[in-house]
């Protein structure tokens, strides 16, 4: 796959379906026609772009759980169970299906009929094919989405859509520097450049299909200008191909000032640059993700920090939220455990519904500040793609210009440090080859500076480490022990 | 020592504070990241002459990706090497005993839940491998 | 019992002793100077006026539980089960008890004993008797207060004193409206008038016993105003005696606007009164209650209203917070639950420690309303003891100038009915008599009718009982089902 | 009907909706708030002819309090009225099934959690002064 300059010419892009599908044998089973018949049938209420769009209209937050299990009759059974308690359902799809190991995950279905429980850390739903997935779409009476982490996620988008998922999480950069290792950016930019001109072909035939970049990336300190910039990219990019509704996201960081101000300016910097490149008939709406690094083990603790993620996203308005267990610190969550995550959500969203937050100096300053500096990664992104996004966020990675902590992919600069400041907020130690303005970087070491004095030691990677763990061990700042 | 996250998984944090811990406590680390097969850790450990290898698995298909893990270090003449795993090993959250048994049943010489302290696992590593040195100077009469 | 004014001369009161220590036989082991003795034998560690002025310098939150079973061993067992995740200690009394039913409580733990299992909804310290109760104490190595709800509460204060507890909850207002019926406020007051003396002649001996009058009352939408009354009278009326380390409290109401600028106002107007009155010498804390109304029957629900008490907690920075447990909807929480509730509390109160809200012109504004309501009743208060606070607030109760929603006490006039506004903050429905100035009448009626108009329906009792069961029921504001 | 909580209790906030719902139901209800003996109780309904008392108890004491109140009415001769009970009744958190069996061996008509719906009660209230007074009727033939 090589990267497009724009939308794709719909000849071209059926050529490349012809390959795209012959990928495993249920891909053969995809008609595109029948697809977008099948779309057609779905009442309103099962449309994600839909529910979307009435909840960024009424302010609402909408609440949704990952949830996915091998086998599809206990796909439906879970979903089902955790359907009353959450707005928006999702499909989390398996490891190996992220990676095309189709041949392991079909080991992983037959191994887990054998053990009478899921081995697969998700839903293959390649292997189950659409008939299969349809029985799932029709057993709920919600929107259903795709979340997975897939950098070559074409077939797995094919089957999908045709089954009738109304939403896609991912993107090109997003479902590959945190997920992979060697996949190359190219590779992975040109493979979603493909599933977004595949939505954009179910919007002109009228069929409304949501698309969710991955804000979190590694969710681990990740400052919001990082995600910021990768999100604003992956939504020029899906509007490029004809993608109208677009719900950028971000990872709860854990400073209330910093997590409300990181949403404010997403949803600002999502008009100005999408206006600015000319689009108008879009729908944006946003979600927060309930904080996505490590979590205490203790249950009660773990609510706690689910609960935070729910007053974060209360307090900053996001469309939708995606919600933690208190299962989350050990393995994949019992259905129970995942529906307590759901309550424990609904009900501080619910207390919080009729209460606002005042706009402060301080959280437009910090509103400010993130803006300032993903404009600078922004636009020197785009200077280095000379008009072309796709190659733009090629050569920023290439040159350092973006950088994810903690990201696994080779892709990835990994020079960039990030570090909490001393009221928690994410800044940056060591910006590496980011091109951040001297006066910001100068913002970012004063406030460093200020915890390392108060606790009276050098800013460092231990201080990092800290703060790796620091929300697991029980603390937001890393403190010395 | 070579260190690594099997199989397809891509947990990459757990990795880089491991590696310093091990590299802190004096041990010669070669670290293969995420996503590492059977057969790269055991390359790795027959390159480097290491004397212990040390898997993580976090995403939850540890019991696929490291069933056999130690035949294979026979099949490769390394069968004597110390093999450690440790992270989120199976799907769900299970008993830490009923883990424990499974994976040193697989041929684990060490097996290690996330909530270990990290200095506990860098202390039974010394211990092995000094017990282990002795024993093949016993056996093998280097 | 009949009012004093000012501090009771020590004589009067070493009368006054001889008749409540006969009150049961227990009464009889408490010797003073033996009491002094072995307070003073106890490390400061131990001593909870100490713990609580430390937290106060150092902008500490600390934790505290509520907990008490029927036996002795039993007691220790649970608290020494939750001094590891609580900063200060608890010993609930039973409600025989606290109506000095000493006969009732006695068969109370007879029938536990029989029963293997407390039958008592607390600890029957007086029944118990010093040297059983010292055996608490020395079983822990954390400050312990007596928590209870009693309106003559003279014999538990000589017993618990002697016996090392270092803290004791309540006053002759708050120990009596929301917990008694028939007991008249000027025979409850008089007799906490004795419990601050005697608080007043062990700090005159140098012995630090910390008062903390009950701040929450009815837990069931009691506006700021009303319980910030009755904490400064207590106040005054325990500084009168001559205590001095002294921590007024208030009950979460669940907007956090209204709960930050309560907890700004309770201090302020707490060092305006007190040193108006010419108290200087004061140790001055505070103490906010999570949530203290109905609970949600499911236990993450639970954890979320838990944790959104440790929200207003941390950032109205109060001294301690006063935790409940996912139980609370059922019954007194086994050992387990109780832990979780501190877990849950520890992992925000840590994650918000470090975190600061700003000041916004919203919340000064309720800051200066709060203030305004609260000088209205304390003024009216004050002119109608003519120099005699105790006479005061017995005045005040009898003319409805103080009014608390849903106390079960005769004394309580009962006219005044609350009901939140809009956006959950706690508002005036009915005034009855309370003399809040007209212009302030008009802020309460504007914005209840704001949610009227927009619930579409008359503010009424029907409003009244869907916010009583709002947070049961998942939400902060009751509307319309 | 006669309401209250009895004992030394003072929980009284659901007394009040108590009498709201039954008031608004139709009954004529006499509220005898909170901290009420068995003996006052039983006075008012002799005093007003009641065909029911209504008892609830919140604060955990409820086994102890509630103990002999149909032995104490049948001494004071009101043996047929129908007696409910309902609230947090016994200390700690104990399964439904168990606490109901209990009550009911007191000799209690009905016995409700709190997470009953109150139209639940005043259903069955209705239902039973209904099916009381067929049978009273057909008994002591009024
Ligand atoms: C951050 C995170 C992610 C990030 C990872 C970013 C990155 N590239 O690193 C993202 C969002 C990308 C992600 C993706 C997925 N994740 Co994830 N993730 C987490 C999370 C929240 C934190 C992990 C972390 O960084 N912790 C901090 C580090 C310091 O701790 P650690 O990783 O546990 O490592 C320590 C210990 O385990 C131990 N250790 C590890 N190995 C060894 C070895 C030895 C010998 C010893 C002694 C110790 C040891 O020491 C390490 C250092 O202290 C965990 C849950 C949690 N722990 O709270 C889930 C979790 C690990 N993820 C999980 C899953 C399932 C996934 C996905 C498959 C998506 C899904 N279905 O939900 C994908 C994986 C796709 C893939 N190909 O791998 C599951 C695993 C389930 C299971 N085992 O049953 C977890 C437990 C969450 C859950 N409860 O469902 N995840
Ligand atoms: C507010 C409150 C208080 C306030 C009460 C103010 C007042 N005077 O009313 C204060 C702070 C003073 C208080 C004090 C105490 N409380 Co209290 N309190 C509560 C709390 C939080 C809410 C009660 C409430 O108002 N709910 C709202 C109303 C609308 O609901 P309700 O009371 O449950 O009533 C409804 C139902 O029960 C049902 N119902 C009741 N009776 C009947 C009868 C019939 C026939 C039917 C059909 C239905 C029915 O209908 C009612 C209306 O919907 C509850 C816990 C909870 N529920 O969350 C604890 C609780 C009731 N209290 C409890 C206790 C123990 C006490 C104390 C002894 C202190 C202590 N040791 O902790 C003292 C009591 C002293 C005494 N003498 O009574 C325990 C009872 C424990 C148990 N049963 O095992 C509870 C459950 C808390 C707990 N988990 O520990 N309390």
């Amino acid at each position: 796959m090589k990267l497009f300059q724009g939308k794709i010419p719909e000849n071209e892009f059926m050529q490349m379906r012809e390959d795209a599908l012959q990928t495993w044998p249920t891909g053969q089973d995809v008609d595109l026609d029948d697809a977008i018949q099948y779309q057609r049938g779905l009442p309103d209420s099962m449309n994600f772009a839909r529910k979307m769009y009435e909840a960024d209209q009424a302010k609402q937050v909408l609440l949704q759980p990952r949830a996915g299990v091998a086998l599809v009759e206990e796909h439906i059974q879970l979903l089902k169970y955790l359907e009353p308690e959450c707005d928006l359902l999702p499909t989390t799809i398996d490891a190996y299906t992220r990676l095309n190991q189709y041949n392991e995950a079909q080991r992983g279905i037959e191994k887990s009929k054998a053990a009478g429980q899921s081995l697969l850390n998700g839903f293959p739903a390649v292997n189950h094919g659409i008939a299969e997935c349809r029985r799932v779409v029709e057993s709920l009476s919600k929107p259903v989405e795709i979340r997975h982490g897939t950098p070559d996620a074409r077939l797995l988008a094919e089957i999908s859509f045709a089954a009738g998922f109304t939403s896609y999480e991912g993107g090109g950069i997003s479902y590959n520097i945190p997920y992979a290792k060697k996949v190359p950016l190219e590779h992975s930019i040109a493979c979603w450049q493909y599933i977004d001109r595949l939505v954009g072909y179910f919007e002109e035939q009228g069929v409304n299909i949501n698309r969710e970049p991955f804000g979190p990336l590694s969710g681990t300190l990740v400052p919001p200008f990082a995600s910021h910039t990768v999100a604003l990219l992956e939504g020029l990019l899906a509007l490029e191909q004809g993608v109208r509704s677009i719900t950028l996201g971000y990872g709860q960081a854990g400073n209330m000032i910093q997590d409300i101000a990181a949403m404010m300016a997403l949803r600002e910097l999502a008009d100005e640059y999408f206006q600015q490149a000319g689009y108008k008939d879009y729908e944006l709406s946003t979600v927060l993700h309930q904080w996505m690094g490590g979590f205490p083990e203790d249950q009660a603790k773990a609510f706690s920090v689910i609960t935070w993620g729910g007053t974060a996203a209360a307090l900053s308005k996001a469309t939708k939220v995606i919600v933690k267990t208190p299962h989350e610190a050990f393995g994949i969550p019992t259905k129970e455990a995942n529906l307590e995550g759901l309550k424990c959500t609904r009900q501080i969203v619910n207390m919080l519904a009729d209460q606002e937050v005042p706009e402060t100096k301080q959280m437009l300053w910090e509103v400010d500040l993130i803006k300032r500096e993903t404009r600078a990664l922004m636009d020197a992104t785009i200077t280095l793609g000379n008009g072309n996004i796709a190659e733009g966020a090629v050569r920023a990675f290439q040159a350092g210009v973006i950088d994810i902590p903690f990201a696994p992919s080779l892709a990835n600069p990994g020079k960039m440090m990030p570090v909490r400041d001393n009221h928690g907020a994410i800044r940056i130690l060591d910006f590496g080859k980011v091109p951040i303005p001297e006066d910001i970087r100068k913002i970012h070491r004063d406030l460093i500076q200020k915890r390392a004095d108060f606790e009276r030691r050098e800013a460092s990677f231990q201080m990092v480490i800290d703060d790796i763990y620091s929300i697991s061990k029980g603390r937001l700042v890393g403190r010395p022990r | 020592m070579v260190l690594g996250v099997i199989g397809a998984d891509c947990h990459a944090v757990g990795n880089k504070i491991l590696e310093r811990v091990f590299s802190d406590a004096g041990f010669n680390v070669v670290n293969l990241g995420v996503m590492v097969s059977q057969d790269e850790y055991i390359d790795a450990a027959i390159e480097t002459g290491a004397e212990a290898i040390i898997v993580s698995s976090l995403y939850g298909h540890g019991e696929i990706d490291c069933q056999g893990f130690r035949e294979r270090c026979v099949e490769r003449g390394i069968e004597d090497i110390i093999l450690y795993v440790g992270g989120n090993l199976v799907v769900g959250k299970a008993p830490h005993e009923e883990i424990i048994t499974k994976f040193k049943a697989m041929g684990y010489d060490r097996v290690f839940t996330p909530d270990t302290p990290l200095e506990e696992c860098v202390n039974y590593l010394k211990k092995d491998i000094e017990s282990h040195r002795a024993e093949n100077g016993k056996n093998h009469q280097y």
